[in-house]
């Protein structure tokens, strides 16, 4: 008996669950007033919207306060180690297709170390979603400066402030060539769920960016407040100039879909090319025979 | 002088081309026939170009290592006369290139020389030499030229033209042979009898192994090139998907593994392969299976490192990182195959006990085995049993936990898509519903229950034969070693039995959990326990004494090749005469000794396998 | 009953805020009355808020370990009472909130309540309840009421609103118990005579280790976040740079090592601080170090694994990790310091042996010592020895050649800058140039050398004082141990001794290589070796019985919280009683044993240190 | 007597070096007709016009066919371990700011697994030069698919061809905020070794990409000879537009300097602070009384 899973088929869930029945009933640890809370909810609301089976729905994250994500959702999960997400995403995906494959985090998790495996999954194009909880700061370790923090920026582990420039994840998913690259913010709660419900439906990688403020080492709640906007409706998330236009924008921090395109998934192009070397009756026996003497 | 075992070494510049080719479709000529084979080979440090050498040892029975010292040199180049002619037997033979030089005048040695330049322009073929060698050897050890004929076309068969040159090559050495040089045949090869009609294959220790790992079900690899593990995910890249499976190239090999641990997840059999800086990074990701107690099978091709070392070349030194690596204890499994053969069997053992036991199982191959090619019986596939995962019955009835406490230590678990079976696969402290939770007693069920699945793996080693246990059972020297040095174990047992000297032999393939109950029964029955490894600090010896608290002889050799079988030979000899009650022998003590290299050729000797 | 040794805890939610201050507070009141001081606390999983719990020892002189049981508990919630009263020793007091709730009524131990809220109310200072129990403690425990002023003005210092506050809360707490609880206090804490005028500093072992690291010369500092050596970071970004140094937040361990091997490669002094899941990560270039003889430093505060494991706890579980942890045989170094103190110490002595040896060494902490608050005597400056790097002399006419072999196997090394001195550092084996090079000679003089400077190192112990023995020494019951538990060690052998049980006590600080004589003297005497360790496995004890083929008793916790001092002493009376040579006990055998949690205090001892 | 290097003044050197006075005599390993060659020859060029003292440029690497390259110069050299060789470089430039730091690897050790380092190397913005010698293969492992093979290569690795889109090498630089990108070839001898020596010069983090072909394994000499030009004069490097409009180009792979920016270099803004707070007579006593009891 070779363990070759086929894939059920692929239903979604007639019962019309509320976000409600998403919850897997663990209390989130989170500190009150957390962003990722507001993500939380957000993400619930998506996925019963979009009516996907608890059974079928797997999130997978690195080590973080926003990684504690998977315990708090009645579904699959996959608690890793710090930074490695989207690779552990990626096994899921190829061994499990039928699966929803999303991968949270934050941004330390994500951009620094993270960093290694964002190119690649983006270059793959796996059919996986990315949500990124950004606080500009390492939560879970006690404040220190994270790849996103803005230079100059204060803590116990830069007294003198930092003297590194913050990366910008949408520029650099777009430098990657991303397929779908969003930014939303937790305490937009219903466009956030909008945003989840586009990323989890867009087929290939999606990365969404998701402003969500750590009240307890670096709250920016009314910074965040204060330069966010949605993007211009003249915006087409089509033209991958202005995507990158508006992601650069410093000033001004966009939120909505930046860019999207359609390009074949890596799970879909494997799937094609296994489809077309498989060979019936095929298998150890017939291996062994071209090394026979 | 007519001997029934045969080593030949070419040797030459890998940038001339062909010495490897020469070595290899010799060997498979000979296999053909019915006769065994065991290739080595050096791989040059250049990456292009360089001195190598290919060395095929043939016997009509199974051949269990390189062997110490040639038959026959085949010397391509004047290098390869100095480097290796003081290996070759008194009485043994010196193949060169008489349009090139003459042969050193070392008395004891037969030269034959061929004229290859001129054999090759005379049929129009300056690169046809290594052929018209070849075709030179089958004739020198009289085997069929037929079989050779098929050889030759397997080999160039793509290309007609091509093909037709290199046969008239092969026939012209052949002639050459047989009108110049002594009308006997100076090695009679004869294979066993009906051995033309048994199954045999020949192939690497990689190949072995990739080929066990689809026997045992393995659906996914993602792996992340190394020498000398990269052909592993080579094979699979071109036979997983013909059976359904996926074989991913990964970043890294830390994302290689966290890609297996993904697909484990899924449900899959799934695997990696990597060698030692590889397995390095990636230990916290091992740690974190045996906490979330996922099944995997992780390859390590062992190297010479420390660190990069010599990538071309064999090390055992990665036993203690294997057992060792992981931050604070991770109850996980490692195991040894010993030969190329068993690369097949314990590949699959390794997916069964990663399975049953739902742990990290570390599967530790070497330099060695991964690269030298052998004949060995075709796979037996009425061998293979699959154990399947221990999976929850959402019929049951019952709720889900997925860390439940059993007595065996292992969980049922779900696999995504099982309604009902929702769980995290979680590195924290837990308890058994996966919840984070470092309470007392969830710490102690837990640390308790994933020791224990290991332990109990050790009950295995009787059902799964996780062992090879040879020799004489009655002698008061025993041999307890691991991996791939038991070809020149074997050989050197076997001489020692003729001299009167016994030999117990235990090799133990599962190297963690130590067999308890299996070494503590062999080495009580022992007065000196011998314990050869390639690698500096002797790695098993002190595991050895760790766990059974007594003094073994470690012999280590930590140079990047080999054993050879009068160095393993030499040290039973000098623990034997150790052992032997003389009153002012016994004052010296049988401590720890480490192989050096020694320059000169051992004293012939008669191989017997 | 008064008494001259004091063991409170303070509990709470930590939403409320303020317990971790009402002790720390506390503790600092008693230091700078001249008492000596040990705190420990529980960090909650939460992310914040969760139960946490404070406790501080208190003797007039030095404190060995968090002490067995409770003296009194300082409830702020239901749940501490719960579950810390029965901890509270037979005749200890209580302090609860009067206003919220009555005490439970256990025969035994006194209540105090103090009508927190009213008195809070009564100041107009609602977030002031912490401070008015430190007035209350401070007047219970007959504290100087100047001392504590001074501690809270130097706390709450900068916003004089809230310093203001805060000292009428102090006074407010202090009359209360002058005026409403009897006349004598219950402990009566004096200090030693002079203890006051002693340089003492209070501090934890993070910050000890920090200091040492810049008494050390470290002058670059790359590191990544990880509880609990986060604070180690933040320290050094303070400090370094006014001391003209360096560090940065990398983006992983990897980096940081590699930026380590960098800036040692260079010339700087170099450090690195991590914990279990970074080591793990490291050990690829901590293999590499070792192979191009690199100076380095690598700092893992060992918190209980196995993956991301109980991070905000306690293990010694990386030990092995630490010594196995590479790719083949890599010689290096490791060293664990004893206590807070011992941090500061053994830290300039890992950069003299990583820069005179040119090897990595790895240095064990623990989560115990580096978050516990200690009063040590002010750090010797004068015991500050900087060891340099063996350099090559560019006037000596010689030519350079990086990995020259020589007696020590220490090869003179250059600087970049140097003119002549231009060499690569390599990880592949190499000859004494550094030139790439895999032949038998430089394998072999370069495995022997590298492994000979870490050999030599061994030969620090005595010159360096690499060791605590303790105890008495014709004793034949032995206990070695490592690290952190040496504080219960000792006090639970002080109590064995006064009940006639002789204990030798032997803590080395370098456990790789493992010094051999020492350990060998020490266990030669014994007639039992105990080797106590906060890990699953008994890591140290089966290295003791890898190197020395004996057996020894480990006993072992692994639940994330140090031994408590009866356990060890329990195990010292088990051992005492089976070497009795009474025949039928003889017949137990003397094995392993792991500390299984006990539910129940021990019966009362008075702690003596 | 506490380590603190005082950097030695930075002289050039009046020696007059020639290109083959910076050989080290170590001759190279590479396949006859590997591109890494001819890199090596610019490079020798490049250093000794640039007149850099042998003592005080120091050569870091990963692992790899390209990344022997230290071994085959006179001057300090890191062999280092595969994909790490840009935080050993940042290492050794934190610590002796007065050296000249080069990295050097290919493409498998800077952009698969060494990839986590490089944004953080370019938002760091140190001061050292990297040279990745683009050979679109693993070489030294026997011709596996590297991150920027094209989609679909045929290789023992990927028998039925490679399914993830190639990465562009400069398009992420450019995403990541880089202030210096190129890209030469290894067959343009002179203009590589003109970009060599500005990216040296180059205050910041500078990375050069530069074709190297693998005869052995990839041989693309003439694909990259036929769809090479340099970038047009109009092209103005301060233009990250225009960088980013010629690095997207698929058709044509332009060489020369797509972008230039002037800014902080993480070395000198760490200086600059440390310059700040270094406080005299300031060392452990002075830290010690801030823990006195
Ligand atoms: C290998 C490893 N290194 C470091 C850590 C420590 N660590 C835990 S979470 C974290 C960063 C958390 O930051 P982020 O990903 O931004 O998540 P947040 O807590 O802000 O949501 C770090 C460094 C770890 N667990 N493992
Ligand atoms: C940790 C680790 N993984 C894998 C390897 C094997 N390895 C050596 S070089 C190399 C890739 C080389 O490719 P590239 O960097 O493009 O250099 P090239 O040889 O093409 O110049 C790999 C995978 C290694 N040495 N170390
Ligand atoms: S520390 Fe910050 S990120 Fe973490 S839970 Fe609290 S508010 Fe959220
Ligand atoms: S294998 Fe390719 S990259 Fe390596 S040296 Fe040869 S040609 Fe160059
Ligand atoms: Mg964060
Ligand atoms: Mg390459």
């Amino acid at each position: 008996m070779v363990m070759t899973l086929e894939p059920p088929k692929y239903i979604f869930d007639p019962a019309n669950l509320t976000p409600n029945d998403y919850k897997s009933g663990v209390p989130p640890v989170w500190c009150p007033g957390c962003g990722d809370y507001g993500v939380l909810a957000s993400f619930l609301k998506a996925i019963s919207e979009l009516r996907i089976p608890r059974e079928q729905l797997a999130i997978v994250s690195g080590i973080g306060c926003s990684s504690r994500f998977p315990a708090f959702v009645e579904a699959y999960g996959f608690h890793g180690t710090h930074g490695r997400a989207l690779p552990i995403a990626a096994g899921i995906k190829m061994a499990r297709p039928d699966l929803i494959v999303v991968t949270m985090g934050g941004d330390g998790d994500a951009f620094s170390i993270g960093m290694g495996h964002i190119p690649h999954a983006i270059r793959r194009n796996m059919d996986i979603t990315y949500i990124v909880m950004d606080n500009e700061i390492y939560g879970l370790t006690k404040g220190q400066p994270s790849p996103t923090s803005p230079i100059g920026i204060l803590q116990k582990a830069s007294p003198y402030g930092t003297v590194e420039r913050p990366l910008n994840p949408l520029q650099l998913a777009l430098g990657c060539g991303a397929t779908w690259v969003a930014r939303g913010f937790s305490s937009k709660p219903k466009e956030l769920g909008e945003l989840i419900k586009a990323a989890i439906q867009h087929k290939g990688f999606s990365l969404l960016q998701v402003l969500s403020p750590c009240v307890t080492f670096y709250d920016t709640y009314d910074h965040f407040k204060s330069i966010t906007k949605f993007l211009p409706a003249e915006h087409n998330p089509r033209d991958r100039t202005s995507a990158l236009k508006y992601a650069l924008d410093e000033q001004t921090l966009y939120m909505g879909v930046f860019y999207q395109e359609e390009s074949e998934a890596f799970d879909a192009g494997y799937a094609a090319m296994r489809a077309r070397v498989t060979t019936p009756n095929y298998g150890v026996r017939e291996i062994m025979n071209k090394y026979m003497r | 002088m007519p001997s029934n075992t045969l080593t030949v070494r070419v040797g030459g510049d890998s940038a001339a081309g062909g010495i490897i080719t020469t070595g290899e479709v010799f060997a498979r000529i000979a296999a053909f026939a019915g006769l065994e084979v065991y290739t080595t080979r050096t791989i040059p440090a250049e990456i292009k170009g360089g001195h190598v050498m290919f060395q095929v040892r043939i016997a009509p029975t199974e051949v269990w290592s390189q062997g110490d010292e040639l038959d026959m040199l085949v010397a391509f180049d004047q290098q390869s006369i100095e480097r290796y002619l003081a290996l070759v037997r008194p009485g043994g033979i010196l193949v060169y290139n008489s349009n090139d030089g003459n042969p050193p005048t070392t008395g004891d040695i037969v030269p034959y020389g061929l004229p290859l330049n001129d054999l090759a322009k005379s049929i129009n073929f300056q690169r046809g030499r290594n052929i018209i060698t070849i075709g030179a050897l089958v004739k020198l050890f009289d085997l069929p030229c037929e079989g050779a004929t098929v050889v030759i076309e397997r080999q160039f068969g793509r290309k007609k033209e091509l093909l037709e040159q290199n046969l008239l090559a092969l026939r012209t050495g052949y002639d050459y042979v047989e009108q110049n040089i002594s009308a006997t045949a100076p090695y009679q090869l004869k294979p066993r009898q009906g051995a033309q009609k048994e199954e045999r294959l020949v192939l690497s220790g990689n190949q072995s192994l990739s080929m066990g790992a689809i026997a045992a079900g393995c659906r996914f690899f993602a792996g992340y090139p190394i020498t000398p593990a990269s052909d592993i995910m080579e094979f699979l890249a071109a036979e997983l998907p013909r059976v359904g499976g996926t074989m991913i190239q990964a970043e890294d090999e830390i994302a290689a593994l966290a890609m297996v641990l993904g697909a484990s997840y899924g449900g899959l059999r799934a695997m990696t392969a990597t060698s030692g800086p590889g397995l390095a990074l990636m230990q916290e990701l091992i740690g974190h299976a045996a906490m979330t107690e996922l099944p995997a099978v992780i390859v390590d091709v062992q190297r010479a490192g420390p660190s990069t070392g010599m990538p071309t070349k064999v090390t055992q030194g990665d036993l203690r990182m294997s057992v060792f690596g992981t931050n604070d204890d991770a109850p996980h499994i490692v195991l040894a195959p010993v030969s190329v053969e068993d690369n097949f069997y314990q590949i699959i053992h390794a997916f069964n006990l990663a399975e049953k036991y739902q742990v990290p199982v570390i599967f530790l191959s070497d330099q060695d085995m991964s690269v030298r090619m052998q004949t060995v019986p075709a796979f037996d596939l009425t061998r293979v049993k699959l154990e399947p995962r221990l999976l929850w019955d959402p019929e049951s009835g019952e709720k889900f936990a997925r860390y439940k406490d059993t007595p065996s230590g292992v969980s049922p678990m779900s696999l995504p898509g099982m309604k009902g079976g929702q769980y995290v696969a979680e590195g924290l402290e837990h308890n058994a519903e996966g919840e984070p939770n470092y309470d007392l007693h969830w710490r102690t069920t837990n640390m308790e229950k994933r020791a224990r699945k290991v332990r109990l793996a050790q009950q295995e080693i009787e059902s799964l034969q996780l062992y090879e246990r040879l020799g004489d059972d009655r002698a008061d020297i025993g041999i307890l070693g691991w991996g791939s040095t038991i070809g020149q174990v074997m050989e050197a047992v076997e001489r020692a039995h003729a001299d009167g000297i016994k030999v117990a032999v235990l090799y133990p393939k599962m190297l963690y959990p130590l067999p308890r109950a299996l070494i503590e029964e062999f080495i009580a029955k022992r007065k000196a326990i011998i314990v050869p490894e390639l690698n500096y600090a002797g790695q098993l010896a002190r595991m050895i004494q760790a766990e059974f608290w007594r003094e073994v002889i470690s012999l280590r050799k930590f140079h990047g090749t080999p054993f050879k079988t009068r160095e393993v030979y030499a040290e039973i000899k000098r623990v034997n005469e150790l052992l032997k009650p003389a009153p002012k022998r016994a004052a010296k003590k049988a401590t720890a000794k480490k192989v050096t290299a020694r320059k000169k050729p051992a004293p012939k000797r008669k191989a017997r396998r």
